[in-house]
């Protein structure tokens, strides 16, 4: 099994290697052939150890000793368990797709090769973050991750930069600047945890911590707990920390797909699930997540309702189904979290895909009021969006239905009918936005064609590639009891009280209901056609969530703005004259203690020689001083 | 009557001497002179330790010094010609390209 | 008349020998086959050089631990067996830079390839005796070849090289041998173990410890001087700047873990006595040596010379872990060495790959950081894999000299000597700087001239040269633990 | 009188060691440095190290000195040398400084108890004879390494004062290089 292991693990980075040795050379389709194969292979292996995981057990490596120096000791090693081989078979298997995706949709870019040294890359990181047994490997990976998510938002780096009026992300580097800065901020709060950690158990195995976890001090479990939970806020774009997310569809759409939808972001609900006997020690901390993912369901949502950037919607309904992994966690429905993680991540990538293929179709316009009835164009596109968007919004029988439900039933068990509610509001919301783009991108009247576009569907193989996705999109939620059974060897069971399965047909129906009332509200509204309402779109409530609330503006006057004047000041004042200075002293002292020892080297070997001599005699000399002392 | 230190106080001396000249001498030929000197300061300090202890490592320590000295001269009268056939010069004041 | 001696072959211990007689043979060899048949192509001797490297190194595998021949002159303990390895795989990434495709005047000489060989005849005898005769006797021969081998490259700077290094070469000869003078009239005894005995009983005799100490500091010229230590190490910049680049490299890793041996050797058997002088002494000298290497380097414009002082860096770095005498101080040495030898190696065989005949960007140099500017977008590959190696020098995770740093510093820690891997930690950050100018110059600064700085020096053997650095530096991660397993074993065998 | 002799002998190569360090006279400073070495196989004699002795003479005296003077002819060095001194004080603080340790060091009671010859001389041997008994067998070893080193220096010496020195295919463009056979 242990072969599998590093099949799985070390396929992607061998994938990311092989394109990076052509980075430099024009676009070459056997980097992307390649690196897909090395991808569907690591996708194989991981199927063939969740198999093994599932019959057997967890399967633990051990690479080997990776840090021993003095008394500390990290073995370097990684551990197979329910929860890991699920996330590795996601994660591979949507990459697969993305991967396969990609070689029709970077057809045309230059960059192809570095496109698939950086996604590998990226699969690489993420594989070595659910993989690892230990917190710091965990840590490597999380930041590879990072890295990967920045060279791939940025990939774009050469557009210029604009104004937020015309864009709101600006342009792909400063979004990919804004989402590195914000993981960082995050992750700096994640390595204190790990320190912490590190500081009160002198281990950081995931065996030995959460073994530790009941022998300890619940005030520290709690500070562990809340830095621990910053790093997770910054990777799967929690408010405050949000803004990114949405920013970060600047990149190329398959990294949207992959990164920002599926695996990069889902980082933080898994590393909740992992460290779950932490959070089940330390509840306060757990319902503050529960009501924060709550918050974030239903505030990005709201933004969703009104936006017409085709990317940005599906971001911020990433956002919003982030928020409801988050409130099953917290509410310590661990494995109904990860149920949601994975039954998301398909019907996620796929919308993403799909809304891909309309960007290729429409020459990257993205704004949705610009298109209409595309479905005569592109049946199949519209076709899986369809099957997405009713995923998303949790129509039965699909696979949305039975994780989102089941949060629900949790909330519902769990007597938060606040939370509850809220969840249940943003159902609704959810349907109504996602069809809402939905019809006005495919259903309705042709409104590009006075603006010149000619849509054509992709080609067939990425269609093909696409259909797992949408396959899984439909059947996932079939699976919910094996699901349960397999993950919950691992994970603590979460029975429904007597309570709540008594009303659980009720709560469906009322579930159900609000879905189907958002789809029928937006049906009623766009299906036949986009008609624009002068008095709503200018009223405040519209234009505040158009707005995003006004937060990027808002970290803008708040932090960017001053803090750019405090710099200035900073700088003019305090840096040039007194920061400044101590560099530049201490830089110019090492350089003028390298010129002045320069002087040492005359070139004249007779200088050498004397100094040689005389290093001699002092060292000679001291003899008889250090022979006095003794 | 003379001591072993005596003689070891001679070797110093010498070696001293020896010193001078290698820090002295700017003509390379006239510093492997000195060299020398050190050379001959350590062999006359090896055979009155072996002397004086009745012990013969000494001298076979100054029979391999003296071998080794002679390879030397070989190898840097190879090097001093070279030089001179290149450069018309000997004196290490004119090799001082490398520096700094 | 005196009564015959009879020596019984087997005492001998020939065995113990084989390596060197084996290196001597393959030099005695090459020098046959030139007599007999003239301008033959130096691929052949290149060839035959590695495969005289190999059996040497088959023999030396083959080398039972802790054994003593030759009338116990010849010593086989694990410093000895990884002394000996890493001699022979630092040689045999070496002789293969013989075959660029430009040509320089060293490989015209068959004698080159022999003179190379008795070069690591004598390194090998010197690592293998704790005798101080013959570790002179090897040293000389090592080093009287090295001299030749450099001025062979036959350029301005070589002669200079080849001038500096022997005449202060010499001197340090003068200092070795006065400093055994002085040992050898108080203890009566040329070999270290015996030494050790009568020093041990001798140390309290009054007024004793200024001969003793005296003895070992005059040996501490000598091998500060061949291991580039401060203030003895004035040499190192102007002869690799002088010397060809292979050789270069193979003078930053060779001659110094040879040297390095012995300091084992000496060094260790006085600290083991309990004379604080010596390691205080040698402490403060790879102090000084770390950080003013570091400051000169920061200066330079030449990545030849960079080089030079950062490998007079890394030197003093792993001398304050000799002075720390423990096992794992002296394990981790070995370790490092043996990280140190692919990467820079592996970054002297790119320098050399790069070389020109004249010198195209600089009135001096023949490396200097203009001519890597925008090697990125010329050499692609090429500037990665220096980026590599430099970021591998740096101590960047998770390339090889990292482990290397982290264990000497912990072998450090581990000494109690704190304050001491605080100064090597704040000089490995002194030596980012100079290391990324390169990177910086490699990566951000627009190509200078694009028709100059082809490459053109490079050659499939070059290439594999450089195929195995990269790959030892890259896969470090995975070796190391073994590695330093093996190490400590062979170590701890033999009681360093 | 081997205290006579030796005060001697020490006086005067110490002053012709000094001739040969300070005359600028190349000439002047060999034939000291000879005289110098001949006078130091005397000590040798007094010592009793016979065979080292006769050694010195035969390889320093004759031979190295031999070299010296080849060399001296091919340098054209009859005239003075001319050398710049910057700093002379340095070089006497150096040498006075080292003598003065050297000194101190060696005024050490030495000589001691716990010190045992490992390789005394046999009975009845003569010097030369019992030299060859341990160089023949103790140092048998460095004794062959010597011999390797001594080929090295040859090889060396031939190849460095060589006529194919006298073109550099190192710092020549390749296409106006000589066509020669090994180097292709």
């Amino acid at each position: 099994m242990e072969n599998y292991v590093y099949i799985a693990l070390f396929a992607p980075l061998a994938g990311s290697l092989f394109a990076a040795l052509f980075s430099q050379r024009p676009k070459a389709l056997v980097t992307g052939v390649v690196t897909s194969t090395l991808l569907f292979i690591s996708f194989v292996a991981s199927v063939i150890l969740l198999n093994h995981v599932h019959h057997e057990g967890a399967v633990h490596v051990t690479l080997m000793d990776w840090i021993s120096a003095g008394d500390m000791s990290i073995p370097f090693g990684f551990n197979i368990d329910q929860v890991t081989a699920v996330m590795m078979t996601v994660v591979t298997l949507v990459s697969t797709v993305v991967h396969v995706y990609s070689n029709g949709y970077m057809d045309h870019d230059k960059s192809f090769n570095r496109f698939f040294s950086y996604l590998s890359a990226f699969v690489f990181s993420m594989m070595v973050l659910v993989m690892s047994d230990n917190f710091l490997g965990l840590f490597i990976g999380w930041e590879g991750v990072g890295v990967c998510s920045w060279l791939l938002i940025g990939f774009w780096y050469h557009k210029a930069d604009v104004t937020r009026d015309v864009n709101p992300s600006i342009s792909p580097s400063w979004a990919a600047n804004e989402a590195f800065i914000m993981n960082r901020i995050a992750d700096l709060g994640m390595l204190v945890g790990i320190f912490l950690i590190y500081w009160n158990i002198g281990s950081l195995q995931y065996a030995d911590v959460f073994a530790a976890v009941p022998s300890m001090n619940h005030g520290m479990l709690v500070t562990i707990g809340i830095f621990l939970f910053i790093g997770a806020m910054g990777k799967s774009a929690q408010f405050p920390l949000h803004t990114w997310l949405a920013d970060a569809m600047e990149g190329p759409t398959p990294v949207s797909a992959l990164i920002h939808a599926a695996t990069m972001v889902t980082a933080g609900v898994y590393l909740v699930i992992r460290a779950n006997p932490l959070y089940s020690a330390i509840p306060e901390v757990s319902y503050f997540i529960a009501v924060l993912g709550t918050f974030v369901a239903i505030f990005a949502a709201s933004m969703a309702l009104v936006n017409r950037d085709l990317k940005r919607i599906i971001a911020y309904s990433t956002l919003s189904q982030l928020g409801y992994m988050f409130a099953a966690a917290g509410l310590g429905a661990y494995w109904v979290a990860l149920f949601h993680l994975a039954a998301h991540a398909f019907f996620k990538a796929l919308l993403f895909l799909g809304a891909g293929n309309v960007m290729h179709a429409m020459d990257d316009e993205l704004d949705i009021f610009k298109m209409g009835g595309l479905k005569k164009a592109m049946r199949w596109t519209y076709l899986y969006m369809g099957l997405a968007s009713l995923a998303l919004a949790g129509i039965w029988p699909l696979a949305g239905f039975f994780s989102k439900d089941t949060i629900l039933e949790a909330a519902f068990n769990e007597h938060t009918y606040g939370i509850w509610l809220v969840l249940w509001f943003t159902a609704g919301l959810t349907a109504f936005y996602s069809f809402r783009q939905v019809f006005l991108t495919f259903a309705g009247d042709e409104r590009y064609k006075p603006l010149g576009f000619h849509p054509h569907e992709v080609q067939k193989y990425v269609l093909w590639a696409l259909s797992p996705l949408a396959i899984l999109a439909v059947i996932f939620g079939w699976f919910k009891e094996p699901f349960m059974e397999f993950v919950t060897q691992f994970l603590p069971a979460y029975e429904m009280s007597e309570h709540t399965e008594h009303n659980v047909v009720i709560l469906t129906v009322v579930t159900t209901a609000i879905a189907l009332g958002g789809i029928i509200f937006a049906w009623m509204r766009y299906y036949k056609g986009l008609k624009r309402d002068e008095k709503v779109e200018q009223s405040l409530p519209y234009r505040i969530l158009l707005n995003q609330y006004y937060i990027p503006i808002l970290y803008e006057r708040v932090f960017s703005k001053p803090y750019a004047a405090l710099s200035k000041v900073f700088w003019e004042d305090v840096d040039q004259q007194v920061v400044d200075a101590t560099v530049d002293g201490i830089a110019s002292v090492i350089q003028e203690s390298g010129d002045s020892s320069r002087k040492i080297q005359t070139g004249n070997l007779s200088d050498y020689l004397k100094l040689m001599s005389g290093g001699a005699l002092v060292l000679v000399a001291l003899v008889l001083f250090a022979a006095m002392q003794n | 009557m003379i001591t072993l230190n005596h003689y070891l106080i001679l070797s110093g001396l010498l070696f001293a001497i020896g010193l001078v000249g290698v820090v002295r001498r700017k003509n390379l030929l006239m510093l492997f002179f000195a060299t020398e000197i050190m050379l001959n300061a350590a062999n006359l300090a090896f055979a009155a330790t072996s002397s004086y202890y009745h012990d013969l490592t000494g001298q076979m320590f100054a029979f391999f010094i003296i071998a080794v000295a002679a390879s030397e001269v070989a190898v840097g009268l190879g090097l001093l010609i070279l030089l001179y056939k290149k450069y018309g010069s000997i004196n290490l004041d004119d090799f001082t390209i490398m520096k700094g | 008349m005196l009564a015959p001696i009879s020596v019984n072959l087997a005492s001998l211990n020939f065995i113990t020998l084989s390596p060197m007689l084996i290196a001597i043979a393959g030099a005695l060899g090459i020098l046959i086959i030139d007599l007999v048949k003239k301008d033959l192509d130096k691929t052949l001797y290149v060839i035959l050089t590695i495969l005289v490297l190999f059996v040497d190194m088959g023999a030396t595998l083959g080398l039972t631990l802790n054994e003593r021949g030759f009338f116990n002159v010849v010593m086989i303990d694990g410093v000895t067996i990884l002394g000996e390895l890493l001699i022979l795989i630092a040689s045999m990434l070496f002789i293969p830079l013989a075959l660029t495709s430009k040509r320089f005047h060293e490989y015209s000489y068959p004698e080159y390839f022999a003179l190379f060989l008795f070069m690591i005849a004598g390194f090998q005898f010197m690592v293998a005796s704790d005798n101080l005769i013959m570790i002179f006797v090897g040293l000389e021969t090592a080093s009287l070849a090295l001299y030749t081998m450099i001025a062979l490259h036959n350029t301005v700077g070589s002669h200079e090289a080849a001038i500096k290094y022997f005449t202060m070469g010499a001197l340090a000869a003068g200092f070795f041998v006065m400093g055994s003078a002085v040992i050898y009239a108080v203890t009566g005894s040329v070999e270290l173990y015996d030494i050790a005995k009568v020093l041990q009983e001798r140390m309290g005799e009054p007024g004793m410890m200024v001969p003793i100490i005296g003895g070992a500091m005059m040996l501490i010229v000598a091998i500060g001087f061949k291991v580039s230590l401060f203030p003895f190490h004035t040499w190192t910049p102007d002869v690799y700047e002088g010397a060809a680049a292979p050789m270069a490299g193979y003078m930053s890793i060779v001659p110094k873990i040879a040297m390095m041996i012995v300091a084992i050797r000496v060094l260790g058997m006085y600290i083991d006595l309990g004379v604080e002088t010596v390691r205080n002494v040698v402490i403060a000298m790879a102090v000084i040596t770390m950080t003013l290497s570091n400051m000169m380097a920061l200066v330079q414009d030449d990545v030849k010379r960079m080089l030079a002082y950062s490998s007079i860096s890394h030197a003093g770095f792993v001398m304050a872990a000799i002075a720390l005498d423990t096992t794992k101080a002296n394990s981790s040495i070995f370790l490092y060495y043996t990280l140190f030898l692919f990467t820079n190696l592996g970054a002297f065989t790119l320098l050399w790959i790069s070389r020109h005949k004249d010198k195209t960007h600089h009135a001096r140099y023949h490396h200097p950081y203009v001519k890597f500017a925008g090697m990125i977008h010329i050499e692609p590959v090429a500037a990665v894999i220096m980026a590599i190696f430099m970021l591998s020098l740096t101590g960047v995770p998770p390339f090889s000299l990292f482990w290397g740093k982290m264990y000497v510093i912990s072998a450090t820690v581990d000494a109690g000597y704190i304050w001491l891997a605080i100064i090597m930690g704040l000089n490995s950050a002194i030596a980012a700087y100079y290391y990324l100018k390169l990177i910086v110059y490699m990566f951000l600064m627009p190509a200078a001239s694009k028709a100059r700085t082809v490459y053109n020096n490079r050659s499939l053997a070059l290439e594999i040269v450089i195929g195995i650095a990269v790959f030892a530096t890259v896969a470090s991660i995975f070796y190391v633990q073994p590695l330093m397993h093996y190490i400590t074993y062979l170590i701890g065998a033999s009681g360093y | 009188m081997i205290t006579f002799a030796f005060y001697l002998f020490a006086v005067l190569i110490t002053g012709l060691f000094l001739v040969t360090v300070m005359s600028k006279n190349v000439l002047y400073a060999m034939t000291s440095l000879a005289a110098g070495m001949v006078l130091i196989s005397g000590l040798f004699f007094i010592l009793g190290a016979d065979f080292l002795g006769v050694v010195q003479l035969i390889v320093y005296v004759g031979a190295v000195m031999a070299v010296y003077a080849f060399a001296m002819m091919f340098f054209d060095l009859s005239r003075d040398v001319e050398e710049r001194h910057d700093k002379p004080w340095l070089i006497f603080l150096l040498g006075g400084g080292i003598a003065l340790t050297l000194v101190v060091m060696f005024a050490a009671p030495i000589m001691g108890e716990a010190v045992h010859a490992l390789y005394p001389p046999v009975a009845g041997a003569t010097n030369p004879q019992a030299v060859g008994l341990v160089l023949f067998t103790k140092y048998l070893l460095p004794f062959e390494v010597a011999s390797v080193m001594l080929l090295v220096a040859m090889i060396a010496g031939i190849i460095l004062a060589g006529k194919k020195m006298e073109i550099s295919l190192s710092a020549m463009d390749e296409d106006i290089l000589p066509d020669t056979k090994e180097n292709a």
